[in-house]
């Protein structure tokens, strides 16, 4: 990508999302938007994917269940198998429990440390929001002038009857604005 | 571009930590493992000498081990029963002996002075008659093996069905100061009686209870 | 290509018009806010010093918390000895406190877990705090099976980690390992949930707050969030899927801590339908205290607009809902024992309603079901000091409930020769304030430095002002 | 482990023998082993001592000390046993004392014992805490100061021979002495002043059968009761199963028939006629309650029947009035007649009248030579309350030159007498014998303390030509000296215990030998030593004819007062001397569960009336200058109305001591308050009257007062039927103990049997731990067992069980591994009691196991529920799933800072620290013991070569333990008894404790079924 980008900020949802079709009908190339909070409707306006971290979820979770039910068969019948209350060595019904909640446990880990690892989220990362209130009350639609019929104006005008609060070119060093 | 570099230095550090906490694992004890324990003793009694050397079985002196749970520090007129003609190293004695031929008088008597401390714990004098008045007292030996309150061995048990003293002492009779050989945990009690109920103790079927009740009661 | 068209479609229905909307559901935030009033009315609190009130609050509960340090301290230098047990009763308010306080942390998790996957929006304004008190309650909780132990400096114990012993394990059959486990997945997977429902607002924080020790931490908790779409996207992928797992974990943790009574053989725990009663019971007390720290706090914090009335009367009804499972569960009970037939637990029944701790049981009975029945009717339902009675009285009740469970099942069991009383000791009452003390002082503390109410997920529930809709035409035009 | 404090060293080894070996046979005290016995016990085997420990984590240094010359047959680490004779009262039981490292630490019972039978009573249990007791005396005191032997000795001697010349009285009191040899010395010492008097003080004394004996059969003896000969037995308020003259032997005795079986379903018909709840009324077939001042009248009554179906009527019959009606009385008497020969009648009243009556019945029922006997008789009661009496009189008139004392508190035992306490002062000389510093001690002028029992050589002669020998089993751990050793010190021909022990053998017993004894002097006493006990020719008494015209009809005694009081003895306090002891006053009394002090025993509807609860302080008082004190009541089920009962031997000096047992913390009560003693001394209620010391005392006015002091009772509720007003419809009672009666045993010996809903056999999961070796199991007859409480101190000194305390058992936090469950089901007459041990059960499916998250308590292989004391974390999760409610929990730091007193402890048990949970053990150690010592002799383990601790010490031999797998064993025997059933057998949890349902010998059908 290009390092020339364009910066449009709304103030309300509707019109972000609005813009964003619009702008993908046109074919536009979308670097990414920046909202206060998840705007319903938004991923599909911008052509996202489902996230594939559910999957990672149910795999975290089975490791956890199939896993402890097999530490519980061998610590209760193979490696020490002690008589307590007449029960049988291995009894499936008093190993589910701990099973199940050792299953939570790890696809509840597994499933946000995915998030964070993807989203690459990590303690004292250095934040660059777009502009200061898209943490606030601001939304920012990012465009990249990349292909060659790109013409500002015309975006602009494209973008006015969206409320546009505001229009920002901005060039930017590779890094990305993240 | 510096990201990377940072997380390559961390990488290395990281197998620079884990290389040396595993490299340390092997010499790393747990708190109450007294392994390799070997305190000095009030008489420097070497047992490479005695069971090594001169070949004295195990239960000549620990006599109560068939009979008792506890093996049984011998009581100092044990010693005396050779110690009342061998008071110094051999070597020394024939040297004197052989002196006292070529000069003809009779050999005097040599007392090395680690036996010296025995003859005066059981308040001997010169020719081990009993001192008037003076009463005997205990050798103050310091205790190797030590195993908490709650775990109870049972010297007679084990000897009585061929466990062989080394099996858990280890190579006394090549020890000059005598040394805890093994790390006395439950872990490995219990493993040697999973092992003996497995193959059974020279060649015989035995049955080594792992019962809590066996140890602990 | 017909996808993409099939996008653009979607956006191009129109928005419902705000009275629309009105008519669809009520408002669930007050004062007509905008994203921006959201993000200050919540901020500034925290950026102001604390009141007055907040300081009175937080010395009174430090000085309980303190009064409970003491106790247990005592008691752990001396023994177990120091409570009124015996050898009969072997539990009583250690375990009872433990059982009141796991109950208490469900409706955090319930409110915004399970709401959340009933896309019951007007959770937004709530699930904040009470997945907060979940947490704290169940701090609370966790300590009593370790204080209650004859020697909790052995506690570790429980885990099953590898050792010298040969290596001797854990014995997994016994329910009370089961706890182990279950609360502490609790514990972790609240507070995991809590804190993902955190960062966004800690950005905000981080982004309004200027150079300094908040906007340095803020910036450090909040991992670097800029409130990209795509990692929205996934955030809410993310945040589904801890609900998705956080509402059997809530029905899982009080079920395996019902075993802890119904896997045993005592006549009045050996029970099958504890684990649902359980349940219920948990849900009711949480919702009872939510209710009460929430009235508190709306008002300390004049959060009036965004706890409105709506929210507390339809805490009401899930309470009232819950209150008469209970109350069901507490008939059912009877009618077990009186049906099964066996004559030692037909005795403990009979021995719960008329025996030496009658007066605990018809405590439980009328604060759990009989007071909350006045919730039918709407105007107390929304007369917020009453709401405050009702939810004080459910919190008692459901402490008895406990109580009696736990002690009358005990005090007199199989061989009439080993029945005994039980009178708690004041080492026992001390420790049972403690526990509020740290609940409380935890609370405050999290009121002072962290957004009460979840300001991005309110924000998505404001109401659009009214606007003419330009851009269609626009559209038109384009077209 | 601890040191064996200093003091045992300095003592001198003159004095002293060696004990023989049971096993190895006899080993003389020569001079060598004098001093291996020193060394012995300074060594103790492996006594470790804890060196400082320097730094580096390092275990602290423990030295093992050998001994230097290693004793004969002293193997460190082995139970010895040494047979030898109890001296807890003069009853002399056979004793066994199980010794580790020159340690006395388990009395046990002699198994061939002819009276014990290998039974051994609580109290005699309890000696060993008594030996190691740090309170004892170290020395001789003069004047109250702590002194020398020789100074002491000197000063005696003088103010002996002072006395001689004036010619003055000497007067030598002790309680009943069974030792012929001691009997001797005493003779030979006091026979050197021309007017000296030897006064045996019975403080519970029979002297009233001895007066009547003395009248009937013109010789002055206690009879030798033989109840195993009894099929028909009548009891008037005689305590013969608790307290009464020979508990263990009549036990054993009683018990030995009341084992109906298949073949041959018979046992003794015994009736109890008494006005307090007693334990022997507890487990008679027929209880029969009457006020204590009918007693009298029954009996001539009874007596007039008996006499008239003997064909010699008495010519004045008796007034016909009295609770009991006279076809009653006529039943009773037709039910004695029918099995004459085979009947006896025992009465415990002080009124010689009463007595005579008694031997009239037992003559006319042919009991004499049969049922009782006057030919061997006992010498367990030589009590004569005609010389007391007079003692007091020449006292108080200051006609006595030299008092001594030994083994009784005359002062606190004849608290009835005010003035005594002055008249003493008054003495000249008045020298004690007692180990601790009682009430007559701390007046004395010199004060010449006696060795404990376990320490110093003795014999007794219990019955006519029974003579056991007492051998000491451990140094004098004080500075002490046996009475015999002073005498003969003062007397001035020194000799020691042991010598003159043997030269009075070698006189006087050794010629009584009988033929088929050795006739070498040396071997018959090495056997009699060996064995403990020797047969021998009764000395020859010279027993007149009955003499049936002495019988004059008794005159009506009528009651003054609205209360009538009877003094008596718990059956874990004999008398004061065991005033010291803590495991006897926390043993839970066999009736009213009581630990820790007397309290008054008052009738259910008198306190109803008086609106008395357990725990009301009320004031006791026999008129206006008569005595009066304060103590607790207990409403007591099964006392006749218008009766308070308080137990003597209470209130003693120096109690005060245990002020401080048990855990200290902020909301504990003391185990005695401020400047009190433990319990009141109710002795001062003693009157004699008629020449006999008089325990019933009526005209006593009780009135309530405001204060309260919480009883410390191990059972607060008593019944098997739950309170009515919870009680569900058709469960009201409780088959915990099951009952039937002989003639429906007869019918059905499966009569009684409880149905429940359940199939034992049904598993919910398959059987999945087969019990291929050992399998142990115990089954308990609840028709032998009485209750005495035996096992609960075997269990308690085998154990290393911790005394915690008047709180703590007030809070039901007792840590008795063995208790006994009392119930009283029914009402009035047909009221029963039932005693019924209960220790853990050993489930095969224990609901303990299951929910100890740690493994500290599992299944072994042979059936036992362990219990790990050093991984319990303490949850008590499983005291709480415990269906029988048998485990214990360390609830606090239990103390064992009397270094002296933790020589008691057990070395093969565990001492517990605070914080885990504890429980019976079915004495494991003893059973991995057991097999190591078959293991190394190669041999199976024999049936019966393993005895837990509360089997062996049995008096009613109730107790049957063994391998269930062993088809031979006895346990397999009594698992296929149709009496067997086990408690909560529907829980299923499938106990490895089995009980035998209790029989009693009635008409109508059982209770439960």
């Amino acid at each position: 990508m290009s390092d020339r980008l364009l910066l449009a900020t709304f103030e309300q949802e509707d019109d972000l999302l609005a813009a964003t079709s619009e702008v993908r009908r046109r074919g536009h190339k979308i670097v990414d938007v920046y909202t206060p909070y998840a705007v319903h409707g938004l991923d599909r306006a911008m052509g996202l994917k489902a996230s594939r971290l559910t999957w990672v979820c149910f795999i975290c979770g089975m490791i956890g269940a199939l896993g402890m039910l097999w530490f519980e068969h061998w610590v209760g019948s193979v490696t020490w198998p002690i008589d307590v209350g007449g029960k049988p060595w291995n009894s499936l019904p008093s190993n589910v429990p701990v099973a199940f909640e050792s299953a939570v446990l790890l696809a509840g880990f597994g499933s946000v440390f995915a998030l964070l690892a993807v989203s690459r989220l990590f303690p004292g990362k250095q934040a660059h929001p777009v502009i200061e209130r898209v943490t606030d009350d601001r939304f920012v639609l990012v465009l990249d002038e990349a292909d060659a019929q790109f013409d500002v104006s015309q975006v602009k005008a494209m973008l006015m009857p969206f409320n546009l609060v505001e229009l920002e070119e901005r060039v930017v060093s590779a890094g990305g604005t993240h | 571009m510096q990201q990377r570099v940072t997380t390559i230095v961390l990488l290395i550090g990281l197998c620079f930590g884990l290389s040396l906490l595993v490299s340390a694992m092997g010499t790393w004890r747990l708190p109450d493992n007294q392994q390799g324990y070997a305190p000095k003793q009030p008489i420097a009694y070497s047992h490479r000498l005695h069971a090594g050397e001169l070949q004295i079985d195990c239960k000549f002196c620990h006599s109560a081990s068939e009979s008792s749970r506890h093996a049984g520090i011998p009581s100092a007129d044990v010693c005396m029963k050779c110690h009342r003609y061998v008071t110094a190293p051999f070597d020394v004695m024939q040297q004197e002996m052989k002196l006292a031929d070529k000069e003809k008088r009779k050999p005097e008597m040599i007392v090395s002075e680690e036996l010296q401390k025995l003859y005066d714990a059981l308040a001997l004098d010169e020719n081990f008659q009993p001192i008037e008045g003076a009463t005997p007292q205990s050798i103050p030996w310091v205790r190797v093996h030590n195993l908490p309150d709650y775990a109870r061995f049972n010297h007679q048990a084990h000897v009585t069905v061929g466990v062989s003293c080394q099996k858990c002492h280890g190579p006394v009779e090549t020890m000059e100061r005598v040394r805890q050989h093994a790390t006395l945990s439950m872990g490995w009690c219990v493993n040697c009686h999973r092992d003996a109920t497995r193959e059974g103790i020279n060649g015989r079927k035995v049955h080594a209870s792992t019962n809590c009740s066996v140890c602990h009661h | 290509m017909v996808e993409s068209e099939k996008d653009l479609q979607t956006p191009a229905v129109p928005a419902p018009s705000p009275d629309e909307m009105a008519k669809l559901r009520p408002t669930l935030i007050t004062g007509g806010k905008v994203p921006a009033d959201v993000t200050r009315d919540i901020c500034t609190p925290l950026e102001r010093g604390p009141t007055g009130l907040w300081w009175g609050a937080f010395s009174l509960s430090l000085t309980v918390l303190t009064i409970g340090v003491v106790a247990v301290t005592y008691q752990i230098a001396m023994g177990i000895g120091t409570w009124g047990l015996n050898r009969t009763v072997g539990w009583a308010f250690d375990i009872t406190n433990f059982v009141f306080w796991v109950g208490i942390g469900h409706a955090g998790t319930l409110i915004s877990a399970v709401l959340f996957l009933f896309r019951q929006k007007w959770r937004t304004s709530v699930n904040r705090a009470a997945e907060a008190m979940t947490l704290f309650a169940v701090v609370c909780a966790g300590l009593f099976p370790v204080i209650h132990m004859g020697r909790p400096w052995l506690a570790f114990w429980m885990a099953p980690y590898p050792n010298m012993r040969g290596s001797l394990w854990v014995n997994f059959k016994s329910p009370l390992l089961w706890d182990v486990f279950a609360i502490s997945t609790y514990l972790l997977i609240s507070a995991v949930f809590w804190y993902v429902g955190l960062i966004p607002d800690l950005a905000t924080i981080r982004d309004r707050s200027k150079p300094g020790l908040r906007k340095r931490l803020s910036g450090l908790f909040s991992l670097g969030w800029n409130g990209s779409a795509r990692t929205w996207h996934r955030y809410e992928t993310v945040y589904l899927l801890l609900a998705g797992i956080a509402t059997p974990l809530v029905f899982s943790v009080h079920t395996i801590v019902s075993m802890d009574f119904a896997t045993a053989v005592i006549p009045g725990w050996h029970t099958t339908i504890f684990p649902p009663y359980f349940v219920a019971g948990a849900i009711f007390s949480g919702l009872a205290m939510v209710l009460t720290l929430m009235i508190i706090a709306r008002k300390v914090m004049q959060l009036e607009n965004y706890i409105t009335v709506l929210h507390i009367e339809r805490m009401c009804k899930l309470m009232l809902s819950m209150g008469c499972i209970v109350g069901l569960a507490y008939g059912t009970e009877f009618f077990i024992a009186a049906f099964s037939g066996n004559p030692y637990e037909q005795f403990v029944f009979f021995n719960r309603a008329l025996g030496p701790f009658s007066w605990a049981y018809w405590t439980m009975v009328s604060c759990n079901v009989l007071v909350p029945q006045v919730l039918w009717f709407r105007p107390i339902r929304r007369n917020i000091v009453l709401v405050f009675v009702v939810s004080i009285f459910v919190n008692i009740g459901m402490w008895f409930e406990r109580f009696v469970i736990i002690v009358t099942s005990l005090h007199r069991d199989f061989l009439p020769s080993s029945w005994a009383d039980y009178t708690p000791t004041t080492v026992e009452v001390a420790t049972l304030l403690g526990s509020f003390g740290l609940f409380f002082t935890l609370f405050l503390l999290f009121c002072r430095f962290i957004p009460v109410i979840a300001i991005a997920e309110v924000k998505g529930v404001l109401e659009k002002p009214r606007r003419d809709l330009k851009h269609d035409s626009a559209q038109g035009d384009a077209a | 482990m601890t040191q064996i404090p200093d003091n045992s060293r300095t003592n001198n080894a003159d004095s002293h023998g060696q004990p023989a070996v049971l096993e190895t046979g006899g080993v003389f005290g020569d001079e060598s082993s004098t001093i291996n016995r020193r060394r012995f016990l300074e060594a103790a085997g492996f006594s470790i001592s804890l060196a400082a420990l320097t730094g580096c984590g390092r275990a602290p240094v423990e030295t093992a000390l050998p001994f230097p010359i290693q004793p004969v047959g002293a193997i460190p680490g082995r139970f010895q046993d040494y047979a030898s004779t109890c001296a807890g009262c003069p009853t002399a039981c056979g004793l066994l004392v199980g010794t580790r490292d020159g340690r006395p630490l388990k009395m046990e019972g002699l198994p061939e014992h002819p009276l014990s039978r290998g039974g051994l009573c609580a109290v005699g249990q309890a000696l060993p805490i008594g030996l190691y007791d740090s309170h004892r005396l170290t020395g001789p005191l003069s004047a109250g100061k702590s002194s020398e032997w020789a100074s002491v000795d000197q000063e005696i001697i003088q103010a002996f021979s002072q006395i001689k010349e004036q010619k003055k009285a000497v007067r030598f009191v002790t309680p009943t002495i069974t030792s012929p040899t001691l009997q001797a010395n005493i003779d030979a010492f006091l026979a050197q002043f021309e007017n000296a008097k030897h006064v045996v003080f019975d403080a519970i004394s029979s002297s009233a059968i001895l007066d009547a004996h003395e009248q009937t059969h013109g010789v002055r003896v206690l009879p030798h009761y033989l109840l195993d000969k009894a099929k028909v037995l009548i009891s008037f308020g005689a305590d013969f199963l608790g307290t009464w003259i020979s508990p263990v032997e009549f036990t054993a005795a009683w018990s030995s028939r009341r084992a109906p079986t298949e073949e041959y379903p018979e046992m003794s018909y015994h009736v109890q006629i008494e006005s307090r709840m007693s334990l022997t009324g507890s487990n008679a077939d027929r209880r029969v309650t009457i006020a204590p001042n009918e007693q009298h009248l029954v009996l001539s009554r009874l007596a007039h029947e008996v006499a008239s179906l003997a064909g010699k009527p008495l010519e004045n019959s008796p007034p016909l009035e009295g609770s009991l009606a006279d076809t009653e009385i006529a039943s009773l008497a037709r039910k004695l007649w029918e099995a004459r020969g085979e009947s006896l009648v025992l009465c415990d009243s002080q009124d010689k009248a009463t007595q005579v009556a008694v031997n009239l019945i037992n003559h006319h029922l042919e009991g004499y030579g049969k049922t009782l006997d006057v030919k061997r008789p006992s010498n367990q009661r030589q009590g004569s309350d005609r010389d007391v009496q007079q003692l007091v009189e020449e006292l108080e008139a200051d006609q006595v030159g030299a008092l001594l004392v030994a083994d009784v508190d005359l002062l606190h035992d004849l608290a009835s007498c005010q003035t005594l306490a002055d008249a003493v002062g008054r003495i000249p000389l008045t020298i004690s014998f007692s180990q601790r510093e009682d009430e007559f001690a701390s007046l004395a002028k010199f004060v010449c303390p006696d060795h404990h029992v376990l320490e110093s050589w003795s014999d007794a002669e219990p019955i006519g030509g029974l003579i056991s020998l007492a051998q000491p089993t451990i140094r004098p751990l004080r500075e002490t000296r046996a009475v015999l050793e002073s005498l003969a010190v003062w007397s001035d021909r020194p000799t020691t215990a042991y010598e003159a022990l043997q030269s009075h053998w070698k006189k006087t017993i050794f010629p009584r030998r009988q033929k088929e004894a050795s006739a070498q002097f040396v071997k018959f006493w090495e056997q009699s030593l060996r064995e403990g006990f020797v047969e021998v020719e009764a000395a020859k008494s010279v027993v007149g004819d009955f003499k049936a015209g002495e019988v004059k009809p008794l005159a009506q005694q009528t009651a003054t007062g609205d209360f009538s009081l009877i003094l008596y003895t718990k059956v874990s306090m004999p008398d004061s001397r065991h005033s010291h002891n803590p495991w006897l006053h926390e043993l839970p009394d066999p009736i009213s569960k009581v630990t820790w002090g007397n309290y008054v025993c008052v009738s259910p509807s008198d306190a109803k009336e008086l609106g008395l609860v357990d725990g009301d302080i009320v004031k006791v008082s026999a008129g206006d200058e008569g005595p009066q004190l304060e103590l607790p009541a207990l409403v007591q089920t099964g006392q006749h109305d218008g009766v308070l009962a308080i137990a003597l031997a209470y209130g003693c000096k120096g109690t005060d001591r245990f002020a401080k047992i048990g855990p200290q913390w902020f909301e504990a009560r003391p185990t005695v308050l401020e400047n009190e003693l433990l319990g009141k001394n109710a002795a001062a209620f003693v009157e004699f009257r008629d020449g006999a010391q008089q325990y019933l005392r009526s005209g006593v006015t009780l009135s309530k007062t405001s204060k309260r002091r919480d009883l410390a009772t191990t059972q607060l509720y008593n019944s098997l039927e739950v309170p009515a007003e919870v009680a569900p419809h058709g469960a009201e009672r409780r088959d915990i103990v099951q009952h039937t009666t002989l003639n429906a045993f007869a019918k059905d010996t499966h009569a009684g049997a409880v149905e429940h809903h359940f199939d034992g056999d049904t598993q919910l999961w398959p059987e999945d731990h087969p019990k291929t070796g050992h399998a142990w199991g115990m089954v308990i007859d609840l028709n032998k067992c009485t209750g005495c409480s035996a096992c609960v101190i075997a269990c308690q000194s085998e154990n290393n069980v911790p005394v915690v305390g008047y709180d703590e058992v007030r809070r039901q936090r007792e840590m008795h591994w063995m208790r006994i469950d009392r119930y009283y089901t029914g009402e009035g007459e047909d009221m029963d009691v039932d005693h019924q041990p209960m220790m853990c059960q050993h489930c095969d499916n224990a609901p303990c196991e299951t929910v100890c998250p740690v493994l500290a308590t599992v299944h072994s292989s042979e059936g036992l529920n362990e219990q790990v004391y050093n991984r319990c974390v303490g949850t008590r999760y499983c005291a709480n799933n415990c269906p029988y409610k048998v485990r214990r929990f360390n609830w606090f730091k239990y103390e064992h800072d009397d270094t002296l007193q933790n020589l008691v402890l057990n070395p093969e048990v565990t001492v517990r620290s605070r914080g885990v949970m504890e429980k019976c053990s079915m004495c494991v150690q003893r059973i991995e013991a057991g097999k190591v010592e078959a293991r190394s002799q190669g041999l199976p383990v024999a049936d019966g070569a393993i005895q837990t601790a509360c089997q062996q010490s049995c008096p009613a031999n109730a107790i049957v333990f063994g391998d269930i797998n062993d088809q031979e064993s006895k346990i397999y025997e009594a698992l296929e008894n149709p009496r067997r059933y086990r408690v909560l057998e529907e829980l299923n949890v499938r106990p490895s404790v089995s009980y035998l349902r209790v029989v009693k010998n009635r008409d109508e059908e059982s209770h439960s079924g």
